[in-house]
C-alpha cells in the first residue's frame, strides 16, 4: 500500500502517474473531438466521456494485458485506458485508412481486438452479451482472463442486461458488469425511467453480488473492480457494479439539454474526478503540482500530435469498400 | 386546400398532431420523444402540446415498447410506436412479425392491431453499420404488415394519416436525409390511400421503379437523360406492401425496360420482388431488355462519408443502368 | 368472510363451489386433450396444465368481467377460468370452423377477447408485453380494468419480461405479473436457469412488490392476487406474483421428463391443489362429499360434450385460408 | 467412403459429433439440448458423450445466447447455437444481424465471428403461426451471413461441416419435415463447399429452382412431368448465400423456361432474388416464357392441417405452373 492510499497492491506509483495523465489524455481527446464536430469537420455523431474518466480509467487499471474490455458508444475513455492508440483512434474519427477500423467503423466500433478492447457498441445493450462470451472462452478454454462489461444506466432497461447478467450468473463466468449510470440515457433520467434507487439492487435478481461506487473517486472504483476481478477469477461468477457519474457535454452531437437544469451539470462539475484524484496523488505525495502540470500538458500535446496524424492520413480508397465483410 | 412549402419532417409531425387533435385514442411513444423532441427532432414541441400521458417518453426498451404498442392497439388505442433508428427493430422483432403482424388471423379474425410504428431509415449521415440500414424487406416479407415509404413531405403526410387510419400494423420508413427536404403541403389533413403508387415524372423509354430517397436520384437522372434524348418514367411505390402492381405493369407495358432502384442491399431486396412480380405478369412479353436492379452493395454501410456514398446507388450508377438497358 | 374461510369478500359460497367445478373442467379437459394426443388425434402439438389448475383458477376468481388476462402456451386453463367456452376450445384444438379462431390458430392461440382472454401465446414470454399495453389502455381510457399477465418461470429469463415489468413499474400501470413456477421450463429447471431461490426476488429490480405463495393453496392465491388487484386499481401499479406449482404431465406431446425423478413428480402430485380445495370446502361446510362428487362429475361430461361439439363440427373451407389477415 | 442410410437428423447430429471429436473448440449451446436432446431430437446423446461443458444447456434467453455465442467466437472458440425454432430468431436478431454479421466489417476487418446457428424452419407440423416460418430471406438479405438450407441427409452432413469450418457467421436452416428422411451417407466427415448448387435432376424443357423441402416436391413433380413428355430439371442452389449464379443461368440457357419454389411467403422471399438474378443475366434473352415464382401465400401458417397446406405449395402447384410455362 502506497502512503495512506488504500489501493490494490499492482498500483505502483509509477502507475499513478500514468493513470493521471490518462485521465487528462481521455479528456482532452473528448474535447477536441467536441471541438471538431461543432465545426462540422467530422463526420456521423460521437459521444463524449468527459467528466466520467474516473470509471474508465480506475476499472480498468485493475486488469491486465489479457483481460478484455467490451465497451459502448461512449467509448473513447475505455479504449485509450485499454492501451489505446490514440492516433488511431483520432484517425478513425477522420474516417482515416490508418484508423482503428480503417475508416469503416466511426466512433461507435472503434475496436482493438489484439489489445483486448471488443469494441465499442452502437447499440444500447449490445455488448453485453457478447462479454458473457468472451468470459466464456476464458473459462472453457481455462485462459484465465476477466472481461470488463461496460455499458450506461440506460442500458440496464434493455433485456439483453436481464438475460446476460442471468446467463453469466449461472455459469460462474468471469465477467464484471460495470454501470457507468450517469444518471441519463440520451434525456430519460434514471429516476423517471426506473422506480428505484440503485441500479445494483438488480443484481439481485440473478443471486451476484452488487456494488454502488462513487464513479468519480478513482480510489474507491479501483478498489471495488479489483475485488470483483479477484472474485470472478476465483471461478466465483460475475458482480455488477454501479457507478455513479455524469457527463458534462451533452449527449451526442446535437442536445440542447433541456432535460436537466444547469445547476445540476455545475453541482456535479465540481465534483470532477481528475482533480480528486490529483488533489489525493498531491496529497499522499505521489505527485508534484509542478508533475501534475507537465503530466496535464503531455497529454495536451499527444492529442495535438494524434490530429496531426489523422490529418495527415490518406482517406481508405473506394476499392477497399468491398473488402473485410468474410474472414 | 391552402398549402406552404413544409419539410418532410414538419410534414410527418403536422400528420401525427392533427391527427391526435381529433382523435383521443391517438398517442405516440417511444425514447426521448419528450423534450428531446425524439433523435431527429420530429415529435419536438408535441410533449409541450399534448403532455406526457399521450407522447409517453419510453426506457431503452425496444421489445417492451413495441410489445406495449401492440397491447394497446389490442385493447382500443392507436399507437404511434417512434423506433429511434429502423436498426433496432431487430430487437423489437418478435413483437412486430410473431405477434402484431399474426395476432389478428392467429386468433379467427378476432381482434385488430391498429398502429403505427415510425422510424427513420438509411445511410447518409455517417452513423454506420448499426445505424444507416434499410430493413424494409423483411417487413415485407410478413403477411399482416404494411409497408410505407414516403419520399416527399406531401406523400408522408397524407401516407401517415393513412397509416393512422388503417386498422392493421403499419410499418412507416422516414429517411433520414428527406427530413430536411420540402414540398408544398396543404394545412389540412388528408389521405394518400396506401397502395397507390406515384408515377412522379412520366416517360415512354424506360420505366424507373424507385424508392424512398431513390426517388430523387432517379429523377435528378431522368432529367440528364432527357438531355440524352431518352424518356425516363419514374414510379415511386409509396407503399411497398400493398404493392401497386398494375401502375408498374401498366408502364412496363408502355416502355418496355425497366431498371429498379433502391438503397438496400441489392440482394435479398424489395428490387427482387418487384422483378418477380413484372416477370411472371403480362410485362413480361413486353421486356425487351435485361431487367437491371440497382441496389446496395453486399456490405454494412461504412463510416467514411467517400465509401458511405459509394456503397448504394448514386445518379450516375441510375444513369449508367438506363443507358445499357436503352442501349440493347 | 365465510366460515373459517379467510377469502376476499367477493368470494360466495356458490363461487366456491364454481371454482372447484371449475378445476375439474380444466384437468378433465387437459387430461382429455392428453389423450387425444397420445392417439395421434390431434394435430401439432400442446402444453398441459394438469396439475396447476390452481393458479389459473385462484387468480382469475378475484378479477371481474372487465378484467383482462394475458395467457401463455400452457393456457388451457386460464382461458377455462376466464370464462372460456370449452366447446370453441375443443373444436379449436380438433381445427374445426367452429374453433374459438376458426381452426387457424390450435392450441397455442387461443383467445377469447370479448371476454378479455388477450390469448395464449406461442412466444416465451412474449405475451409480457402485450399485458403491459393492455394495462397501458385501461389507464389511458381510464377503464379501471386490470390485468392478470401470466408467465412460466422459464419466461422469467427472457428479456421481454425485464422491459416489461420495468415498464409497468414506472408507469404505474394496473397489471400483475403472476408467474406460474412450476419448476421448469421445458426440461431445465429452476434451480440451474436462476442463481435465486424465489423469482419473487426480481420484482425488487423494478421497484415493486414480490410475493411467494404457495400454487397449490387456493385461498392463498386469492388472498394474494386480490391484494395485487387492490393495489392496482388504486392507481399504485404493478406487483409480482411467484406461485409454486409443479407440471404432473410432460412439456408437451412427446417428453421423456429424463429432467426430473419421479419421486420428485410423486412428492408434487401428493399436494393435488384440487384435492386440497375439496378438503377445505368440505372443511368449512361449504360442499359435501356428495356435491363434490356430482360437481366433478358434471365437469368430466362437459368435457364429453365439447369433445361431441367438436367433433361435429365442419372443417374450414379451403377458401377461408385467405381471409383475416388484415381489419 | 463407406455409406449408409441414416436419417437427416442423424446426419446433423453425426456432423456435429464428428467435429466435436477433433476440434476442442467447438461446442453446442441452446435450449434443453442436454438430456432432453432439443427439441427435435438432434442433439440426443450428446450431452452423455461430450458433457455439460461442450453442449451447454442455457435459459430461454434467445438474444443472450446468441450474443454469447458471438462473443466466444470473437475470442477463439467456435459455437454452434442451436435455436429451437427459427421463428424464435425474432429475438435473437440484433446480436445476429447487427453484430455478427458486422462485426469483422466494422472493426475494418479486424476479428472474426465463426459460429453456426443451426435451427429448424418450416411448418407441416401443426405449430402454427408463431412456430412455422421460412425466414431465410431476411438472413440473405443481411451482408456478412452466409445461408444453408440442406434438402437432404447427405447435402446437411456435408454442408454442416462446411459451415463448421467457416470463419463467418453461417444461419444453418434444418427442415422439421425432412428430419425423418434418409439417404446414403458417408460415415467419414466430408464436406460440400458453400456455394455450389447441385442439379437434383437434369432436364430439357425447364428449369424448376427448389429449396429445402420444395427440392422434394418438385422431384417428385418432375417425375409426373415425365409422363406427359416434359423433362424438368431440379437445381437445388443448397446455399441461398453465397448463390451458385452460373449453374441457374446455366440451366435456364438450356431450358428457357424458370420456374422458382420455396415454402416460405412468395412476396419478398428469395424467389425474388432469384428471378432478379436471371432476368438481369445473359440467360434473360433465353427465356421464352414468364417466370413463375411460387411460395407461401401473404398468410400466417395456420393450424388446422388442411389450411396449413394449402398454405404453402404442393406438387400438383409446380406440376400446374410448369404446365403453364412449357405451353406458353
Ligand atoms: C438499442 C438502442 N436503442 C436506442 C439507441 C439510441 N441511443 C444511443 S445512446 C442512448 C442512451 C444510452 O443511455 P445509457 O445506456 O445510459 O448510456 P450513456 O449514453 O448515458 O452513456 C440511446 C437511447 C441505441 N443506440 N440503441
Ligand atoms: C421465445 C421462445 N423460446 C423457446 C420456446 C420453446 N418453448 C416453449 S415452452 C418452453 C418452456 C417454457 O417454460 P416456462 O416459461 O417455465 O413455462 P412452462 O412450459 O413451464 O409452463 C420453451 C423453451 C418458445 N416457445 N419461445
Ligand atoms: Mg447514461
Ligand atoms: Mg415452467
Amino acid at each position: 500500500m502506497l502512503k495512506n492510499l488504500e489501493i490494490p497492491s499492482m498500483i505502483t506509483e509509477k502507475k499513478l502517474k500514468d493513470l493521471y495523465k490518462e485521465m487528462w489524455t481521455i479528456r482532452y481527446f473528448d474535447e477536441k473531438v467536441d471541438q471538431f464536430f461543432a465545426k462540422g469537420m467530422i463526420h456521423g455523431t460521437t459521444h463524449l466521456c468527459v467528466g466520467q474518466e474516473a470509471s474508465a480509467s480506475g476499472s480498468i487499471a485493475v486488469i491486465g494485458g489479457k483481460d478484455k474490455i467490451v465497451s459502448t458508444h461512449r467509448g473513447h475513455g475505455h479504449c485509450i485506458s485499454k492501451e489505446g492508440d490514440i492516433n488511431k483512434m483520432m484517425a478513425e474519427l477522420f474516417g482515416r485508412e490508418t484508423g482503428y477500423c480503417k475508416g469503416k467503423g466511426g466512433s461507435m466500433h472503434i475496436a482493438d481486438v489484439e489489445k483486448g478492447n471488443l469494441g465499442a457498441n452502437g447499440i444500447v445493450g449490445g455488448g453485453i452479451p457478447l462479454a458473457v462470451g468472451a468470459a466464456l472462452t476464458s473459462k472453457m478454454k481455462n485462459e484465465n482472463y476477466v472481461v470488463l462489461c461496460f455499458f450506461g444506466d440506460g442500458a440496464t432497461n434493455e433485456g439483453s442486461f436481464h438475460e446476460s447478467l442471468n446467463l453469466a450468473a449461472i455459469w460462474n463466468l468471469p465477467v464484471i458488469f460495470i454501470c457507468e449510470n450517469n444518471q441519463y440515457g440520451m434525456s430519460g433520467s434514471v429516476k423517471e425511467m426506473t422506480k428505484i434507487e440503485h441500479i445494483a439492487t438488480r443484481s439481485e435478481g440473478y443471486g451476484i453480488p452488487g456494488k454502488i461506487v462513487d464513479g468519480l473517486d478513482m480510489f474507491e472504483i479501483m478498489n471495488t473492480v479489483h475485488e470483483a476481478v479477484e472474485h470472478a477469477r476465483g471461478g466465483n461468477g460475475p458482480t455488477l457494479i454501479e457507478m455513479k457519474t455524469y457527463r458534462w457535454k451533452g449527449h451526442s452531437k446535437s442536445d440542447a439539454k433541456k432535460y436537466r437544469t444547469r445547476e445540476e451539470e455545475n453541482e456535479w462539475r465540481a465534483k470532477d474526478g481528475i482533480k480528486r484524484f490529483k488533489d489525493a496523488l498531491i496529497d499522499a505525495e505521489v505527485l508534484t503540482e509542478e508533475e501534475a502540470k507537465q503530466l496535464q500538458e503531455e497529454a495536451k500535446t499527444s492529442i495535438e500530435e494524434a490530429v496531426e496524424f489523422a490529418a495527415n492520413s490518406p482517406e481508405p480508397s473506394i476499392e477497399r469498400l468491398e473488402e473485410d465483410v468474410f474472414a | 386546400m391552402t398549402t406552404r412549402e413544409i419539410t418532410y419532417l414538419e410534414a410527418v409531425r403536422e400528420a401525427m398532431s392533427q391527427e391526435m387533435r381529433e382523435n383521443e385514442d391517438v398517442f405516440i411513444l417511444g425514447e426521448d420523444i419528450g423534450v428531446y423532441g425524439g433523435a431527429f427532432g420530429v415529435t419536438r414541441g408535441m410533449i409541450e402540446e399534448f403532455g406526457p400521458e399521450r407522447v409517453r417518453n419510453t426506457p431503452i426498451s425496444e421489445a417492451a415498447i413495441a410489445g406495449a404498442a401492440v397491447g394497446s392497439a389490442l385493447t382500443g388505442m392507436r399507437p404511434i410506436l417512434e423506433l429511434q433508428f429502423s436498426d433496432f427493430i431487430t430487437i423489437a422483432m418478435d413483437q412486430i412479425v410473431n405477434q402484431a403482424a399474426k395476432t389478428r388471423y392467429m386468433f379467427g379474425g378476432k381482434g385488430k392491431v391498429p398502429m403505427v410504428l415510425r422510424t427513420p431509415a438509411g445511410s447518409g449521415t455517417g452513423a454506420a453499420a448499426q445505424h444507416s440500414q434499410s430493413l424494409e424487406a423483411w417487413m415485407a416479407h410478413i403477411p399482416g404488415l404494411k409497408v410505407v415509404q414516403p419520399s416527399t413531405a406531401y406523400d408522408a403526410k397524407g401516407l401517415l394519416k393513412a397509416a393512422m387510419d388503417d386498422d392493421n400494423p403499419v410499418i412507416f420508413y422516414e429517411h433520414k436525409l428527406l427530413y430536411k427536404t420540402s414540398s408544398n403541403v396543404p394545412e389540412e389533413s388528408y389521405k394518400i390511400e396506401l397502395g397507390k403508387a406515384d408515377i412522379k415524372r412520366e416517360g415512354t423509354d424506360v420505366t424507373i421503379v424507385a424508392t424512398a430517397i431513390m426517388v430523387h436520384k432517379a429523377l435528378e437522372a431522368a432529367e440528364v437523360l432527357e438531355k440524352d434524348g431518352i424518356s425516363a418514367e419514374v414510379i415511386d411505390p409509396r407503399t411497398i406492401v400493398p404493392l401497386d402492381k398494375e401502375t408498374i405493369i401498366e408502364s412496363v407495358k408502355k416502355t418496355g425496360k425497366l431498371i429498379v432502384v433502391h438503397e438496400a442491399v441489392k440482394r435479398g431486396g424489395i428490387g427482387g420482388e418487384i422483378v418477380g412480380v413484372i416477370a411472371e405478369s403480362e410485362a413480361f412479353d413486353y421486356l425487351d431488355a435485361p431487367i437491371i436492379r440497382l441496389g446496395g452493395k453486399e456490405v454494412p454501410i461504412p463510416y467514411n462519408p467517400n465509401l458511405e456514398k459509394a456503397a448504394i446507388p448514386q445518379v450516375p450508377d441510375i444513369i449508367a443502368a438506363v443507358k445499357k438497358t436503352v442501349r440493347k
